[in-house]
């Protein structure tokens, strides 16, 4: 590869910017995950973070100058929607048996 | 540029094992008893055309043409993966579906094509080694991602279907949202790396790095980068802090999928970890002390040694002592696994001098191990139910001698008694251990064999010397042939292998062939 | 070298015959095994070479079993663990004989796990490669493991749980410190070898004095577990009492000479300094068990706990001959190994065969059984007799010369092995003589005579279910069932009693077989206690000073 | 005890004949005297095994020992002034290094004969031979039973004592030292269903290995010292190096005396010796009085080089002789039963010994040793043949007047003879003995030991008293008995009375012992041949015992032949320089010792006497004085003697006296509350750390500790999809932190 990295001078705005976006969106799914008991929530944070992270990759990849970030994202999404889709039909099979979306439900296996 | 088509060419395990998930998908909606059944057969089939299409396709001019970071990890690591998910395979035949199957058989119940899993239930498995392959031969972060997607998507279903039930699906919810943090986090890493060094793929990003580690040494956003992509691949291993959720998930899954999760996605999450690290490299990385001298040392950059180190010591610890205590067969090996993942784990510090073949070692024996674990228990049912505690094992040896010898066997060798091959094996990872410098990770070790003999002789106690009780005179064999082979070539493996254990670390050591440490890349710069 | 091979392979083959053979022939087959491991054996002694020149034959073999780090299956002989894997391989057979009234049930488990025991045992003994030694040795603790949580008394689970966990413990402090020596020789000469000669010229020449010492230390801790020496001797008593007769038999006579035997070949030659700085603090851990066991046996009331904690008092004067470090310590102690082994070997077996009658080890229950069963009596005074170092029999010539041996080894010691004991250790361990007399004569006075005391007729209530009754007792009222020992017995305990007396008569084969591999395994140490006694100047002073002092040692 | 090989060997070492060139061929046959007894012992033991229910192993021993005899007879023909070292076969023998001295230990199967050995065994074996076959007779309740193992155990011990006294090493010695325990312990323990028996024996093994370990520590440092074990290197060593003042060779004396006092029954450790009563009584003659206490007189006359470099360790030699002399004379005096009565006063008469010893003369004390050994021997065999006749009977309260019961005339006769000899009544050969010794300590060099002199002659006093308080009692006066309670209830002794019945044909008596003595019905029934030959020749060789001094006093001038005996071996080297005058440069020469006393006693002088006659005429007086008394109290008035006890009973000033002796001055119970049972206390405090402290709290605890933290961790796995969401995310950041921490630290 190019021995000189085309890099944009450190502190470009924009990358700053997505770069604290993208940690509060990871922030927020995490805290979201940790604090919410509804299921589809919970999964909703962890696509937050997904989405944080990929917001980190096109900031890094703007820095860069690069655009393999942003090819990344795409991957990102088309995975975070198989598990979307996984998700949903887990979270139905579980509300099927216990009628009931919240996650501490599901307790029953633990350290006797 | 890469010549895409001898990348692909090299794919053909995977491709062989891709194109069977979709054939045994379909045929497992056969309305043909004879052709549904045919399954399993169709999955070792694939396996082992993917080991034959290995041996053809693995030749030197694709893999340089691949331009890995490891270039011959997959070749002994993909076969690893392909026999043992052979063994994987038949400890699943006959218990998934089973009860429906029998009800079909007897004609209590008509054939509905919706009520089976049989089908997706191994698509999902080769997908799922399929995933496993892909990661070894990751030429960047993006195909190790979704290589990464692949093992472990398949499985959350595998977890929920096998056999419905209130724990499988509890365990299913939790491996999923867990796992799925676990991703996130791992992730966020993959984004630090490229941040750090402006590149998702694995050969430049080594050499961009190379580049810090020989200038003002690794940036900060690397190294964090470096340690989440760690931590998240941690939940593949089992590893701590990633662990918790592995003895509820192995627990609540059916057995031939608690096997099935105890090796397939630790061996793609190793496989991952060292080809992040790699990027990182074992050598070439200083230290700055407090007269401003740089002080080069071999090893991983210190902070990453000292988070492994810890990792793998409260790994192998909390492994131990959470085994002790249980009485579910299923949790303790979980626990087990969990141990295991931190032996492991020794061998990743020590890197490609060693650690990394003793590592591949140790997958193998540990491999075997729980294909003979799991095929026993696999082989036993009680009242229809899976066999599941320590007191429906009591007495084993009585009604079934055979099972109950193999299951001492594996135990013993999970135990580390020699001449087994899971001693052998721990005595090399203990040996690359001293050989890397890592005594103290070697006297962790050693102690933490002693921890775990504990449990491990509880298996043994109750296979062999306990009485038959009320509750073990009920067990019986699966009428299946599939587990029982299983353990036993397993058995029999694990007295066997230790004849070749000499051929066998060979072999293992290649998986880092061709690998360039970043200190022999930072060297070969300066040359130029 | 065949023969060798064919003597640890034997068992298993019979142990593979066993397990698809009919349980009847279970115990004859393990009875031809083990006699015919003992001839192949025996011939092997009978052409031995190297009986007088101290050197291991064969030479080592290059056969490796793991190439890339050059692990060998090299086995070979020199005269001290051949005359260990004699032993071995002749006690095996009683004890296989000596089973076949008292186990019952599952009879081909038990002899095949016999078997594979003898094999490990064999192997260990043999193995010229460290590694091939650590497989030996650590494979013994799963047919224990099994021969007493299977076929033990009651407490027979805890028993070999915790014996397993312990010496799995243990050994992993030597596997850690044999892969350490290891890779120290391959860094430094960058050749691969686990040759135990060539490990042990390398450390001890080129280790520095301070890895040496924490070399010394981690195989000390490994084996004296092993051995077991105070204070980590408590899973001993615990595993002799639970464990059926046949296992105690093997479990004192040879398992515990592993321990012995690994600091001998391993220990004592690859860290001189280390054994030289720690031989102070070694032998006070012997003396104290010597006589801590020792009083410890005599309040014990239970004869077979007694004779096991007499195993730890014994070997604890066993491992102070050793750390005397000159060779009349070394000699008594390798000496010492083989007349424990079958002195407390036998009376393991007497005690066992009294049970199978009674079913009661109680000395508050039974006792006098001189009047039942005179020839028991004689065996079991005859072996007491050795047990406590009568000379003429095989206990004295080693235990005296173990003592004698930490006599002498003064700085000062005209032998050329200046010793760090003397005669301060000496007298307190010769207090075990005393007190061995007077424990195991409680034992004799108790047991064997005295007025008779049987345990009521339900003593077959307090049985274990799990192990085998005696054939004669279900059937038979219960004085017919309790005569003297029969035929089988007496052809056990006759050549164990032949074997006691020529060792005491006429030691001077042995001592001449032993004595050049003392020497070879002493060779560094005269200087490095030198050195040692340089580096407490102070000590050293007052002991030129004021001889008198010299007690300490 | 020794198997084929050993037999092959001194077979092949007895057809090769002796080492040395110049010996007489009458020693290649010395190994008889050690295989003969050995062989019996075997022949013995197979008799057993085969059930033999004959007196056969009566008759093979007593051949045995009667050859063995006879060996050591030729042997005192032709043993000369040089000892012979015979090497019968190689046993612990090595070298390292060079090879050079102190390079190598060796201690074979050797004999080493010169006239104190041939001295030594001529009283053992011929002792042995006649009480062997008193005992075939004494036994004989015990054919098919226990008769065997007795013959066999005293084959043992005759083979034992053999090794004991002609053994060429330190280790030979041991071995025998340590055989004739083992023989004591299992005649000891002979009847071994009676607990008192076993404890018995077990109590007099353990008190010997005390000395026992003394002399292997000596053992060791002798080697230290000199670098050998064997006598006739050790002699020449010690001559190379004499009176080394290194304080090993200092201390190698007080470790020899340790043993000697524990198999000779001195203080402290005498207190195994009345114990041993328990065995049967020839046993008691044979062993515990006649020869093997005596070995440690032996150790310290065989080994007195050693003691001459250190008269501190003499002194104390003599001075714990004296004490155990006067002590057990005391004790003597206040008890009742018969053969107590003898052990005690063995342990006197040994004590006086060790005074010889002690003050220079192992002339003395071996003398002593000789004429003991038969009055001694007689003494018990006549109590045996009492004890036989009456049912177990040993109370000397309980039977008076046997001197005129049928059949027990002869007995009688001899044992009032005994009684003679023992009291050292003038002019018998305990008189002289007794004489040799007094008169050394009146003389000794060493002024310490004077006293000792006086203490002896009060101890003749009370010697003669209690003697004759047994000898007035039980065999004057007026017949009277009670037979006792038939040989300790042994229950193997049960039918004992019923075989004599039937070989006297006397039914009475037969039902009285089966009535277990109703007074009236019992009739005691008298020895035979096999009892009565033995005690006669026994008396006539005690007679003789005296005749090497009734020579020299015959003919003045013409040497003792003890004395020749003893001073032509080690017991002598160096005694002349030291102790006695030094006009005697090379006592060993017989002609040197002649008119020895007669310049070795100017200058000591008793009571403005010489010394010869000072001691010769208090003794006399000593020992009339205390026969007189004995006479007023135990024959003329009996009834004195209870009132005398009654009269210091009643006074708290005097009360001590008498409860003292009784209780044998309470030196069993000291040792019980001393030693014992603290020891006991200690024991059971170890056993219980042991199984508490360090199995189950430390061993156990520490096993336990996995566990415990693993419990610690539970609370981490508590099933709830966030609790482990937290902990995850919290590991990720804790680790993310600590890298930061790191790397921060590691930067700078």
């Amino acid at each position: 590869m190019n021995p000189i990295d085309p890099q944009l001078p450190p502190g470009d705005p924009l990358v700053m910017l997505g770069l604290l976006a993208s940690a509060i969106l990871f922030a927020v799914g995490i805290v979201g995950f940790l604090s919410r008991r509804n299921m589809i929530t919970m999964f909703l944070c962890t696509e937050l973070m997904f989405q944080g992270a990929g917001l980190a990759m096109i900031s890094y990849g703007r820095q860069h100058m690069d655009l393999s970030g942003q090819v990344f994202v795409i991957f990102i999404l088309t995975v975070a929607a198989a598990e979307a889709a996984l998700a949903l039909g887990l979270v139905v099979l579980l509300y099927r048996r216990k009628e009931t979306l919240s996650a501490e439900a599901w307790k029953e296996l633990a350290e006797s | 540029m890469v010549d895409m088509s001898q990348t692909v060419a090299l794919l053909a395990p995977e491709i062989v094992l891709f194109v069977a998930s979709m054939l045994v998908a379909v045929l497992g909606l056969s309305r043909s008893t004879g052709i549904r059944s045919l399954v399993p057969w169709v999955c070792v089939a694939a396996l082992v055309g993917s080991i034959l299409a290995l041996e053809a396709v693995w030749t030197p001019e694709r893999i340089q043409g691949a331009r890995l970071l490891f270039p011959m990890l997959g070749k002994y690591g993909k076969a690893l993966i392909a026999l043992i998910g052979i063994g994987l395979v038949a400890v699943s035949a006959g218990s998934i579906d089973r009860r429906y199957e029998e009800a079909v058989a007897r004609g209590r119940a008509s054939f509905d094509a919706l009520r089976v899993v049989r089908g997706e239930y191994y698509a999902f498995l080769l997908l799922s080694l399929t995933g496993a392959m892909l990661v070894m031969s990751a030429p960047d972060l993006i195909w190790l991602f979704l290589g990464l997607e692949l093992v472990s998507l398949p499985t959350y279903i595998m977890v929920a279907v096998a056999r419905t039930g209130r724990r499988s699906m509890e365990a299913a919810m939790k491996y999923f949202f867990l796992g799925a943090l676990a991703t996130a986090v791992t992730l966020y890493g993959f984004a630090m790396l490229y941040g750090a060094t402006g590149t998702m793929q694995l050969i430049p990003m080594r050499d961009a790095l190379a580049e810090q580690a020989a200038g003002a040494g690794l940036s900060t956003t690397a190294l964090l980068g470096t340690i989440l992509t760690v931590l998240g691949l941690c939940f593949k291993l089992a590893a701590v802090p990633m662990h918790f959720y592995a003895p509820d998930v192995y627990e609540g899954a059916p057995l031939p999928v608690t096997a099935f999760l105890s090796f397939t996605p630790k061996i793609a999450g190793f496989s991952a970890l060292i080809t992040v690290l790699g990027t990182v490299g074992w050598s070439g990385h200083a230290m700055v002390d407090h007269d401003g001298v740089r002080i080069a040392y071999e090893g991983l950059p210190q902070p990453i040694t000292a988070v492994l180190w810890m990792v793998a010591a409260l790994t192998m610890l909390l492994g131990n002592i959470g085994g002790i205590l249980q009485t579910s067969l299923k949790r303790t090996l979980a626990y087990s696994s969990i141990a295991n993942s931190g032996y492991m784990l020794v061998g990743v510090i020590v890197g490609p001098k060693g650690g990394i073949g003793a590592m591949y070692l140790f997958m193998l024996g540990y491999g075997v191990m729980t294909v003979a674990t799991f095929g026993v228990l696999a082989a036993l049912e009680r009242k229809g139910e899976e066999v599941d505690s320590f007191e429906s094992l009591a007495g084993l040896r009585a009604s079934h001698p055979g099972l109950a010898f193999l299951l001492t066997l594996s135990a013993l060798s999970l135990l580390g008694v020699p001449p087994l091959f899971g001693a052998l094996a721990k005595i090399v990872l203990v040996f690359v251990a001293f050989e890397g410098g890592q005594a103290s990770l070697a006297a962790v070790l050693l102690l933490n064999t002693a921890i775990g003999a504990v449990y491990y002789l509880r298996f043994v106690g109750a296979a062999v010397v306990n009485p038959t009780n009320a509750k073990s005179q009920e067990v019986v064999v699966v009428p299946h042939w599939w587990p029982k082979t299983a353990a036993v070539v397993a058995g029999l493996g694990l007295i066997v292998l230790p004849a070749f254990l000499s051929r066998l670390v060979d072999a293992s050591a290649t998986t880092v062939d061709g690998y360039v440490d970043l200190g022999e890349a930072v060297a070969s710069d300066e040359q130029r | 070298m065949n023969l060798i091979w064919a003597s640890i392979l034997i068992p298993v083959a019979t142990a593979a015959v066993i397990a698809v053979a009919n349980a009847r022939a279970a115990r004859s087959l393990a009875a031809l095994g083990s006699l015919a491991s003992l001839g192949a054996l025996a011939v092997f002694a009978w052409q031995f070479p190297a009986w007088s020149t101290g050197a291991v034959f064969p030479e080592p073999c290059g056969c490796a079993w793991l190439s890339s780090i050059n692990a060998t299956l090299g086995v070979g002989f020199d005269s001290v663990s051949l005359l260990l894997a004699l032993l071995e391989a002749f006690l095996i057979p009683i004890c296989v004989i000596g089973s076949w009234s008292a186990i019952s049930d599952r009879q081909r488990e038990y002899y095949g796990w016999f078997m594979l025991l003898h094999a490990s045992i064999l192997l260990a003994f043999a193995a010229r490669d460290v590694l091939l030694f650590y497989v030996g040795y650590e494979f013994t603790l799963v047919p224990l493991l099994f021969i007493i949580a299977i076929w033990g008394g009651p407490e027979r689970r805890q028993a070999a749980h915790k014996l397993f966990l312990y010496t799995f413990l243990g050994s992993l402090f030597f596997l850690g410190s044999i892969l350490f020596v290891g890779w120290q020789h391959h860094a430094s000469t960058g050749l691969w070898s686990w040759d135990m000669g060539t490990l042990s010229t390398f450390a001890s020449a080129r280790l520095p004095a301070n890895t040496q010492f924490w070399l010394f230390a981690a195989l000390l801790a490994g084996f004296a577990v092993k051995v077991p020496l105070f204070p980590v001797h408590t899973w001993l008593p615990l595993a002799h009492n639970q464990a059926p007769t046949a296992g105690s038999v093997i479990l004192a006579g040879t398992l515990l000479k592993l321990g012995t035997y690994g600091i001998f070949r391993l220990a004592l030659p690859m860290a001189p300094e280390g054994g030289a700085a720690l031989a102070v603090l070694a032998s006070v851990l012997c003396t104290v068990a010597v006589v801590y066991a020792a009083l410890i046996c005599w309040v014990q009331t239970d004869a077979k706990k007694l004779v096991a904690y007499s195993s730890v008092s014994h070997l604890g004067i066993c491992m102070l001959g050793l750390f005397a470090l000159n060779p009349v310590g070394a000699q008594g102690s390798v000496l010492y190994m083989i007349n424990h082994g079958l002195s407390t070997g036998a009376l393991f077996l007497l005690i066992g065969m009294a049970y199978e009658r009674y079913h009661v080890k109680d000395m508050d229950q039974i006792g006098g059984l001189a009047k039942r069963m005179p020839v028991w009596a004689f065996f079991m005074v005859f072996f007491t007799m050795s047990s406590i170092g009568l000379p003429g029999l095989n206990g004295f010539v080693g235990e005296y010369l173990c003592l004698f041996g930490t006599y002498i080894a003064t700085a000062d010691a005209s032998t050329g092995y200046p010793g760090l004991l003397g005669p301060g250790f000496a007298l307190v361990a010769g207090t075990g003589l005393i007190l061995g007399a007077m424990y195991m004569l409680l034992l004799v006075g108790r047991y064997v005579f005295g007025p008779l005391r049987e345990p009521k007729a339900d003593g077959h209530g307090k049985h274990d279910g799990s192990h085998g009754h005696d054939p004669h007792g279900a059937g038979h009222g219960h004085d017919e069932g309790h005569g003297d020992l029969t035929g089988r017995e007496i052809g056990l305990l006759v050549p164990l009693a032949l074997v006691c007396l020529f060792i005491g008569v006429y030691p001077k084969p042995m001592l001449q077989a032993i004595g050049p591999v003392v020497e070879r395994t002493l060779a560094p140490y005269p200087a490095a206690v030198e050195r040692t006694l340089k580096s407490q100047p102070q000590a050293a002073e007052a002991a030129k000073a004021e001889p008198k002092e010299d007690d300490r040692g | 005890m020794i198997a084929a090989p050993a037999m092959l060997s001194s077979v092949l070492a007895l057809a090769e004949g002796p080492l040395d060139a110049h010996a007489a061929p009458e020693l290649r046959w010395a190994g008889l005297a050690l295989l003969l007894p050995l062989i019996s012992g075997v022949l013995c033991l197979l008799c057993g095994w085969m059930k033999v229910r004959s007196k056969l192993p009566a008759a093979l021993t007593i051949a045995a020992l009667g050859g063995a005899f006879a060996t050591i007879l030729r042997l005192q023909g032709a043993v000369g002034e040089t000892p012979v070292v015979i090497n019968l076969f190689d046993w612990i023998s090595w070298t390292w290094g060079d090879g050079s001295r102190f390079h190598g230990f060796t201690a074979n199967v050797d004999l080493y004969i010169d006239r104190l050995t041939v001295f030594w065994m001529l009283f053992v074996t011929g002792l042995g031979t006649l009480i062997a076959l008193y005992a075939s007779e004494y036994m004989e309740s015990d054919v098919g039973k226990g008769y065997t193992r007795f013959f066999g155990a005293v084959s043992i011990f005759l083979f034992a004592m053999g090794c004991l006294v002609m053994g060429g090493n330190l280790v030979m010695l041991y071995l025998g030292w340590e055989g004739v325990g083992l023989a004591s312990y299992l005649l000891i323990g002979y009847y071994f269903t009676k607990p008192e028996a076993v404890a018995a024996a077990k109590k007099a093994f353990i008190v010997n290995r005390i000395g026992d370990l003394g002399l292997a520590l000596a053992l060791f440092l002798i080697w230290q010292c000199y670098g050998t074990v064997e006598y006739a290197a050790l002699w020449k060593a010690i001559e190379a190096a004499p009176a080394s003042s290194e304080w090993t060779a200092q201390a190698i004396p007080w470790l020899l005396m340790l043993g000697a006092f524990g198999k000779s029954a001195q203080l402290p450790l005498y207190v195994w010796l009345p114990d041993a009563m328990e065995g049967p009584t020839p046993v008691s003659a044979l062993i515990h009085a006649a020869t093997m206490v005596t070995a440690g007189v032996y150790l310290i006359a065989r080994m007195f080089p050693l003691f001459i470099v250190n008269p501190d360790a003499l002194a104390a030699v003599a001075w714990v002789g004296g004490l155990t002399a006067l002590l057990a004379a005391t004790i003597g005096m206040a008890q009742y039963d018969m053969k107590r009565i003898w052990a005690y006063s063995t342990i006197s008469q040994l004590g006086y010994m060790f005074l010889g010893l002690g003050v220079g003369t192992t002339f003395g004390a071996s003398y002593h040793v000789f004429t003991h050994a038969f009055f001694k021997a007689l003494l018990f065999l006549t109590a045996g043949a009492v004890m036989h006749g009456f049912a177990g009977q040993l109370d000397i309260r309980k039977l008076s007047g046997l001197l005129k019961v049928p059949g027990f005339r002869l007995v009688s006769l001899l044992a009032v003879l005994g009684c003679f000899w023992l009291a050292a009544f003038p002019f018998t050969a305990a008189f002289f003995s007794k004489d040799e010794i007094l008169v050394s300590a009146f003389t000794a060099k060493d002024e310490r030991v004077h006293v000792l002199g006086w203490i002896g002659l009060v101890v003749a006093a009370l010697t003669a008293y209690y003697t004759f308080r047994v000898g007035f009692r039980v065999f004057f006066g007026p017949v009277k008995y009670e037979p006792g309670d038939e040989h300790h209830g042994h229950d193997d002794h049960q039918d004992h009375g019923h075989d004599h019945g039937h070989a006297h044909g006397s039914h009475g008596a037969s039902a009285a012992h089966g009535g277990h003595g109703h007074h009236g019905e019992f009739h005691p029934h008298g020895p035979r041949w096999a009892i009565r030959v033995p005690l006669v020749l026994i008396a006539v060789g005690a007679m003789l015992a005296g005749w090497p001094s009734y020579r020299t006093m015959l003919n003045h001038g013409e040497p003792n032949w003890v004395k020749t005996q003893v001073a032509q071996s080690s017991a002598y080297q160096g005694v002349a320089a030291e102790s006695h005058g030094s006009h005697d440069d090379h006592a060993a020469a017989p002609t040197a010792a002649e008119g020895e006393h007669a310049h070795a006693d100017h200058g000591h002088l008793v009571l403005g006497m010489d010394a010869h006659t000072a001691v010769g005429r208090l003794g006399s007086l000593a020992c009339i004085a205390g026969i007189l008394v004995s006479l007023y109290l135990h024959l003329i008035n009996r009834g004195a003697a209870d009132a005398l006890r009654r009269t210091l009973m009643g006074s708290i000033a005097t009360r001590w006296i008498v409860v003292g002796a009784e209780r044998k001055w309470l030196v069993d119970e000291f040792y019980d509350w001393v030693i014992r049972l603290p020891l006991r206390l200690v024991a059971n405090i170890l056993s219980a750390i042991d199984e508490l402290l360090l199995d189950a709290g430390i061993v156990n605890g520490i096993g336990a500790l996995p566990a415990a933290f693993g419990r610690l961790f539970r609370p981490l796995y508590g099933g709830v999809v966030q609790g482990y969401a937290v902990t995850m995310a919290g590991g990720v950041a804790l680790v993310a932190a600590w890298v930061i921490w790191i790397w921060l630290r590691g930067a700078n």
